[in-house]
């Protein structure tokens, strides 16, 4: 992760203001100072930072997201704070609001955790294995597909369609998913196969 | 975007029509204030409502929506009637000066070639006069009466100021204001930059709103330059980037087509594919298509894709209409003939038209997945929430699956921004309970269909057990491996055709870009548009290097931009026939006596001279379409069309309906509104607080918007007696919301065609799930009918009515 | 008709000897007490608010916060319990000409010679301005009080009058001290004054020097009790 | 050595670092009569609100509640876009919106201000400030509240002539704009400048933002707007939140910014004049009554007095043995 570019950069231009180094100079030693500083504990000490690009508009605002704890060093990394990266020549540090206040999506309490699943007629949700569920959502693709493909058209041509499974593909999923996404779609002859553009 | 957010600060005049940018894209819009604040750029903002864009604005017009075209055709008429054209420009770089077959014309609101039965055109008359040499005949001088510029003067007489005013309602002082200022840019030295968003893509015609803005724009010599261009904005993250990567019914990746059942072979496929130059000496870049069609049929099915079996064309489907777009696929839906469904990261019951007929649609389902971070509407179509969602949960008889995806916090990879920036960005938070990245569900799903296919058998299992799926786990491919998939890379050493023994490219090291490409099955390349992006010098798309030469925005060492890195495209057209910026003080690109040198990758091959290859590299004429040939299916130039739903008739052919060619299914006619019944003009559109039906789930943006409200003026306020802050009904023929109303100076009555009309506003950000007061979408409103050309719904212009009422049951803060 | 009598029910001589005269029952004087207690309490805890040097009394009610959180309820107890008070003797206060004679002696009040005063009735002109000015200030203290009680009744007035509210209720506050340091004096100048309030009582000659007139009135309706 | 940040555009440290706001740096402290002066003076600081750019858009809210952790009540519309419909003690910060007609143009203007405490320079709630160390003002120019030392009695929404403190309902100490005090004292900007996406919101020392306001003033007034101008009141002191408005003529128009703010009249006198003459009533009293206890004579009961009360008794007694006349 190259951190050291995040110093530099455009910074000159916007006249300096670069993060101040240690203060010690001003003569308080640790202790005394903490005692008697009146200011709220600076909350992104010892935080790891991670950049990242904000997945709400097309702006994709460069941000910078504080965890506790670090992901690449294989712990669990809690969010903390999420602001701009200033260092991002689209958007300099700013966020809309929206963007600012990502750390309220990402912990959102309406977040999704487990594979749920809902009976035929059933007024509920009820939890189910990611295996189960891939098991049996394989099984119904498959079973449809087999029943319902177009292998070929009345003149013969091989057209190879499966219209009655389609798939709607995000908005926000990264390039790399989308192509995933578009393999396993345009092999199983999914023509019903959309995204977010359509709107 | 032609241009990036970064060159908007480059610019003079800004237009901000048929978008919202100050709310959708509020820190894309700082670069307008920066251009205001540093080079004194003005802003003209031309809207139903006088938005938060306006209240920065130096000139605010207002507009019935869904008039756009008569407005644009209004200021190229006012530009050409002024002589206000960058006539260089036009000459050398538009087909004003080709002439057109004899048989083309247009009358009473139609072109020729118009049939009701099949509500299409045939459009064979809508091309040019090919001469024996096989190019297009031209007349520089632009005397010939059947020459594109006169025939487009002619089209464009109707649209006098006056009846831009009757048409649009706009006041037409304030027209004259706006298209004054608008032609000022036509000076080689003045550029005008257009920002647009679904105000313009959301309408029966919305494909030709922004065809006007693109003539205006090239009228004035304002395609190809710093702060110029045509700028869509688009709506997410990454819409951009599937669309580029063909996530869609009628694409394949790169703008590759995908075949219909006509094209019964390769060969045939690729004969309507050839795109030979139509004027002498030009690129036509589309040529390459061979080479980009093989590379991606390798990318997808590996060595199962070879020469003798027309590289696996035949895995491909064939379409026997133009697209399943999501408009279909409900209808089908709708009548029974879809079963199954799988909504990645999309929330069609709030986003698509006539929610009544979407839930039961969906109803119709036997199984519905969705894969979403968030708890959507859309999975819970089958619960009942009173008014937000009366549905009788026991008869729905659809099994759903609802499964947790990660989110952007807690995965890496790369966006494509509105300015074809390919950006990467890393995880930094760990998912919550047993969410799961997408990328790994489907591979769990596509691994299980491909093992029962190898053990069952099944329909023509050999696209699915054939698919390339090398990773090193194939249960979780990494983004990395995703991304060097999309770049591509050689199969076999890669030769110089000049002199054998030199190897371009050693096999298995990915290709440079898509110049090396080929189209013999030594090249595989998942997205050629995209290639370049993680080749041999590593991930392009994490480069973080901010600076900027001259600080013209452009950025070359950030991220990386499809294609080739180039940041402007139809670059070459900054500079003239000499290959001099046309404007010195806001270089792009300069030709050298011996090649293209400046602050962008030249969008023309480097040692092209400027007098000879034209600025349009994938057109086969090299230069710009003011007259767009049969490739539009609503006509080669804008012409006027009201909304389906319209308070006024089309002035230039009453009977006229909506757009003549937009497909309607029968039962969407049946649905189809008048103004006796509905009087009201309806319209939706997004609030900067919130993020389509994303950010009601946030705390934080659910305080600064917490509830559902519509927008009516004063005036229709007092007329139908709402108070301020009171509850109100909106229905239109569709469905109804229970609304706040939100009586305001910002949207004033109309008068269009001699007729009062009131606009009323509907945002949308509200469902049922979330920490967001409960609420309606307008999707409950709008109908169900498309744009022409690409389907588009047209929720931005439909008829309503209103009254006040009292609030909804259980309105209470949702779940 | 007599003016209205300042005699309360409660008021009788005891023969004795020595005499002694019934002055306040056990309701009045804890109903005095606690009206005394809760403005000492008011006193200490608004002055602990009203300067800077003073603050350290917030110490006395566990902190500032508290000290502004109890303020208010105090001064509400005191408001009801002088009201109570309030009711039961306002027609023994009300001003007579004798008063004037009072006022314009006031230099023989203050050196005790008390003889050149006309006689004084159950309370004499000083105690009856110590009464009224007691009764007016606590309803404006409570008026201004509620304004500036900003836990409860923020919402209810405009800053501007919230600004007047709590000028007058500072002003009003210094003066009710000032008077309760005066009252206080007084009761301890003029001897043998507390026990009216301690025990009820004071003795026949106390009321024979300061309240003559009410002696004899008591006298003259044989408000006498037979000597235990 | 960095004293004071000079922009907001900058990525916050993460490494620990002392803060550069100490109790050294005050130079005014509520309710706290000697205060020993600082010993540096820290380059006066301001945040410049440029009207003219503001998109209403309310990133400063966002950004404020992120940075501040505080907890917004998700209310309900009224017919506006002013949500929460008024500041609080979990918002510090709030767009007001006013739609206005310009006579002189009959243009609707729409008219967006960012509404929050504007740290003046001589901070009426401060004065107003019962408790000691309550409030305190930096030599950069930060009003800052100590909940700790706060009593939540309110006098500082009396004192403010922007009606901006709030008093919180769980834990009753007063809330407002800090300026994020926290960010400059490791020498970023406020959460809300850093956010700002059209950077209508900008921070640095006072001097570097008076220099970018005439410049916005002089582009404001290219641009028709002749009463285009910088509001830093004189009445407070000037403030270290200012704002560059289109009409500076008439800041009313702008959801009632004061034209001419300052200390109420009635809060000075309450605590000028009001302060010393009632502690020295209140003093002059008490000596007196202990003077006089001291010097003049007692009031005692006199001997003969009792006797003449026992006489009154005792003749009264004989004659009393007719019923009360009912008098």
């Amino acid at each position: 992760m190259n951190m050291e570019l995040s110093r530099r950069g455009f910074l000159k231009l916007a006249g300096t203001g670069v993060a101040a180094t240690s203060l010690g100079a001003m003569g308080f030693g640790e202790a005394e100072a903490a005692e008697i500083a009146h200011v709220r504990p600076f909350k992104l000490t010892t935080t790891t930072e991670t950049r990242n690009t904000c997945p709400y508009c097309s702006v994709a605002c460069g941000i910078i997201m504080y965890s506790k704890g670090d992901l690449r060093k294989g712990e669990t990394a809690d969010i903390v704070h999420i602001e701009g990266d200033a260092d991002h020549p689209t958007n300099r540090g700013t966020l809309c609001p929206k963007g600012a206040a990502l750390k309220d999506f990402v912990k959102s309490p309406t977040r999704l955790q487990y594979p749920m699943h809902r009976k035929p007629g059933s007024d509920k949700f009820e939890r189910i294995s990611w295996e189960d569920a891939f098991d049996r959502i394989a099984r119904l693709m498959k079973d449809d597909r087999d029943a319902n493909f177009v292998a070929t058209n009345a003149a013969g041509v091989p057209v190879n369609r499966w219209t009655t499974v389609g798939l709607l593909a995000a908005s926000a999923t990264t390039n790399e998913t989308a192509w995933a996404t578009f393999k396993f779609a345009k092999a199983l002859g999914m023509v019903g196969f959309d995204n977010q553009a359509r709107v | 975007m032609t241009n990036s957010w970064t060159d908007i600060k480059n610019t003079d005049l800004v237009v901000v029509m048929g978008g919202n940018a100050a709310e959708a894209h509020p820190c894309g819009f700082k670069w307008v204030t920066e251009a205001k604040a540093n080079r004194g750029a003005r802003l003209i903002v031309v809207d139903p409502r006088y938005t938060r864009t306006a209240s920065v604005s130096d000139l605010y017009a207002p507009i019935r929506q869904g008039t756009d075209i008569a407005f644009l055709n209004g200021v190229m008429r006012y530009c050409i009637d002024n002589d206000k054209v960058q006539w260089e420009y036009v000459k050398a770089f538009t087909n004003a000066s080709y002439l057109v077959k004899d048989g083309f014309g247009y009358k009473d609101g139609l072109f020729t070639g118009y049939d009701a039965e099949k509500r299409d055109y045939d459009r064979s008359t809508w091309d040019y006069v090919i001469g024996d040499d096989g190019f297009v005949v031209t007349d520089p001088t632009l005397q010939n009466p059947r020459c594109v510029w006169n025939l487009l003067k002619e089209h464009l007489a109707p649209y006098t100021p006056d009846m831009v005013e009757r048409i649009c309602g706009t006041p037409k002082d304030k027209f004259l204001k706006v298209a004054g200022m608008i032609s000022e840019c036509s000076s080689p030295t003045k550029t005008m930059t257009s920002m647009y968003a679904l105000g313009w893509t959301q309408h029966s015609k919305g494909s030709q709103n922004i065809r006007g803005m693109a003539m205006l724009q090239l009228i004035l010599g304002n395609i190809g330059v710093r702060g110029g261009g045509m700028n869509a904005l688009r709506g997410h993250s990454n819409i951009q980037g599937l669309t580029d990567l063909g996530l869609m019914s009628h694409l394949l990746t790169g703008y590759l087509t995908m075949p219909t059942e006509k094209e019964v072979d390769f060969a045939t496929y690729m004969s309507t594919r050839q795109f030979k130059p139509l004027r002498p000496g030009q690129t036509s870049y589309w040529q390459n298509y061979k080479k980009f069609m093989v590379s991606f049929q390798k990318a997808m099915w590996g060595d199962a894709a070879r020469a003798d079996n027309d590289w696996a064309f035949n895995y491909l489907s064939k379409l026997d209409v133009p697209s399943y777009d999501v408009l279909r696929v409900f209808e089908l839906m709708y009548d029974g003939k879809v079963n199954g469904y799988i909504c990645q990261g999309f929330n069609p019951l709030l986003a698509f038209p006539n929610r009544a007929k979407n839930t039961k649609a969906l109803s119709n389902l036997k199984w519905l997945v969705t894969l979403d971070p968030l708890d959507t509407e859309t999975s819970r179509f089958w619960e009942n929430h009173g008014d937000f969602n009366p549905v009788d949960t026991a008869s729905i008889q659809t099994e759903v699956f609802q499964l947790p995806t990660t989110c952007f916090a807690e995965d890496d990879g790369s966006l494509t921004n509105s300015g074809r920036w390919l950006q990467w960005h890393w995880a930094g938070g760990t998912p919550p309970g047993e969410a799961k990245h997408d990328t790994y569900t489907i591979a769990q799903l596509f691994l299980r269909l491909r093992d029962l296919y190898r053990k069952e058998g099944g329909a023509f299992p050999d696209p699915i057990v054939n698919l390339s799926w090398e990773y090193a786990d194939p249960n979780n491919p990494t983004p990395e491996e995703l991304a060097k998939e999309i770049n591509g890379r050689a199969l076999s050493d890669l030769t110089d055709p000049a002199d054998p023994t030199k190897v371009l490219v050693a096999a298995g090291k990915q290709v440079t870009n898509f110049s090396q490409l080929r189209d013999d099955g030594s090249t595989m390349c998942g997205c050629w548009i995209y290639s370049g992006n993680f080749n041999e010098q590593g991930n392009n798309m994490a480069r973080r290097d901010n600076h900027d030469p001259d600080d013209t925005g452009a950025y070359l060492g950030w991220t990386f931009a499809w294609p080739l890195n180039r940041r402007t495209l139809y670059n070459r057209a900054s500079a003239d026939l000499q290959g001099k910026p046309w404007d010195p003080s806001r270089k792009l690109l300069e030709w050298d006596g011996s090649k293209w040198t400046g602050y962008d990758v030249p969008d023309i091959a480097p040692t092209a001279k400027p007098d000879e290859v034209g600025p349009f590299i994938m057109n086969q004429e090299g230069t710009a379409r003011l007259f767009a040939r049969g490739l539009m299916r609503d006509g080669p130039f804008p012409a006027h069309m009201e909304p389906f739903e319209s308070p006024v008739a089309n002035v230039f052919n009453p009977k006229m309906r909506g757009n003549p060619v937009a497909r309607v299914f029968e039962t969407d006619v049946a649905q189809l509104g008048t103004s006796d019944e509905f009087p009201y003009a309806g319209t939706s559109y997004r609030l900067t607080e919130h993020f389509h039906f994303w950010t009601k789930h946030n705390r934080v943006n659910s305080a600064l918007q917490p509830e559902f409200f519509v927008e009516i003026s004063e005036e229709l306020a007092k007329e139908k007696n709402i108070d301020n802050g009171g509850w109100v009904r909106v229905w239109s023929k569709r469905g109804e919301v229970k609304a706040k109303a939100m009586v305001t100076k910002r949207i004033r009555p109309l008068t269009c065609d001699g007729k009062t009309v009131h606009i009323v506003g509907v945002p949308l950000h509200w469902g049922f799930t979330g920490s967001a007061k409960k609420g309606f979408g307008p999707n409950s409103l709008a109908a169900f009918v498309g744009d022409a050309n690409i389907e588009t719904p047209e929720s931005k212009a439909f008829l309503v009515n209103i009254e006040p009422s009292t609030a909804p049951k259980d309105r209470g803060a949702s779940a | 008709m007599t003016p209205a009598s300042d005699i309360q029910s409660e008021d009788t001589i005891h023969r004795g000897p020595p005499v002694t005269v019934n002055r306040y029952g056990p309701a009045k004087r804890v109903n005095h007490w606690i009206t005394a207690t809760s403005l000492i309490l008011l006193a200490l805890s608004g002055l602990a608010m009203f300067h800077p040097s003073l603050f350290f009394l917030t110490g006395l009610f566990g902190g500032g916060q508290n000290t502004r959180m109890l303020h208010p309820w105090i001064g509400v107890v005191l408001f009801f319990s002088f009201y109570v008070f309030f009711f039961q003797l306002w027609r023994a206060n009300i001003f007579n000409r004798a008063d004037m004679e009072w006022f314009m002696g006031v230099r023989d009040v203050i050196g005790g010679n008390e003889e050149r005063l006309p006689e004084m009735g159950k309370y004499n002109a000083g105690q009856k301005v110590i009464f009224w000015s007691m009764a007016i200030l606590i309803v404006i203290l409570i008026a201004t009080g509620v304004i500036i009680w900003d836990q409860y009744f923020h919402s209810y007035t405009s800053i501007q009058t919230n600004r007047i509210a709590v000028l007058i209720h500072a002003i009003a506050a210094a003066v009710i001290i000032c008077v309760f340091i005066v009252h206080v004096y007084a009761a301890f100048w003029t001897r043998g004054t507390l026990r009216a309030m301690t025990r009820g009582s004071v003795t026949g000659g106390w009321a024979w020097r300061h309240h003559r007139k009410w002696l004899r009135e008591l006298a003259g309706r044989g408000r006498i009790d037979p000597a235990e | 050595m960095m004293d004071s940040p000079r922009t907001a555009v900058s990525n916050p440290p993460v490494q620990p670092m002392e803060t550069n706001l100490t109790q050294k740096d005050l130079i005014r402290r509520s309710a706290t009569s000697e205060l020993p002066p600082p010993e540096r003076q820290l380059t006066p600081v301001a945040k410049l609100i440029d009207v003219s750019k503001c998109i209403g858009c309310k990133a400063c809210q966002s950004a404020c509640v992120e940075w501040n952790d505080t907890n917004p009540e998700i209310g309900e519309n009224v017919g506006s876009y002013v949500n929460p419909h008024d500041l609080t003690e979990d918002m510090f910060t709030l767009m007001r919106f006013t739609e206005w007609v310009n006579p002189e143009t009959d243009n609707l203007e729409w008219l967006i201000r960012k509404d929050g405490c504007m740290h003046c320079a001589d901070p009426g709630c401060l004065k107003a400030c019962p408790a000691p160390g309550a409030i305190v003002q930096y030599s950069n120019g930060i009003v800052d509240f100590i909940h700790e030392n706060c009593i939540g009695c309110g006098y500082c929404i009396k004192g403010c002539p922007f009606n901006i403190p709030r008093i919180s309902k769980v834990d009753h100490t007063a809330y407002k704009c800090t300026l994020c005090s926290d960010r400059v004292a490791v020498g970023q900007g406020p959460a809300c400048a850093k956010a700002c996406p059209t950077q209508a919101i900008v921070f640095g020392t006072k001097e570097d933002m008076k220099k970018h306001a005439d410049d916005r003033i002089t582009d404001l007034k290219s641009r028709g707007y002749a009463n285009a101008g910088l509001y830093d009141p004189p009445g407070v002191g000037g403030t270290h939140v200012m704002y560059v408005l289109h009409h500076n003529d008439k800041p009313h128009i702008y959801s009632d910014l004061p034209d001419h703010p300052k200390i109420s009249g009635v809060v000075q006198t309450w605590k000028g004049v009001t302060k010393y003459t009632g502690l020295a009533a209140m003093g002059l009293v008490a000596v007196g009554a202990v003077l006089h206890g001291i010097f003049g004579r007692a009031n005692r009961v006199q001997p003969e007095d009792e006797a003449n009360a026992e006489r009154l008794v005792d003749s009264a007694e004989t004659r009393g043995r007719t019923p009360d006349d009912p008098g």
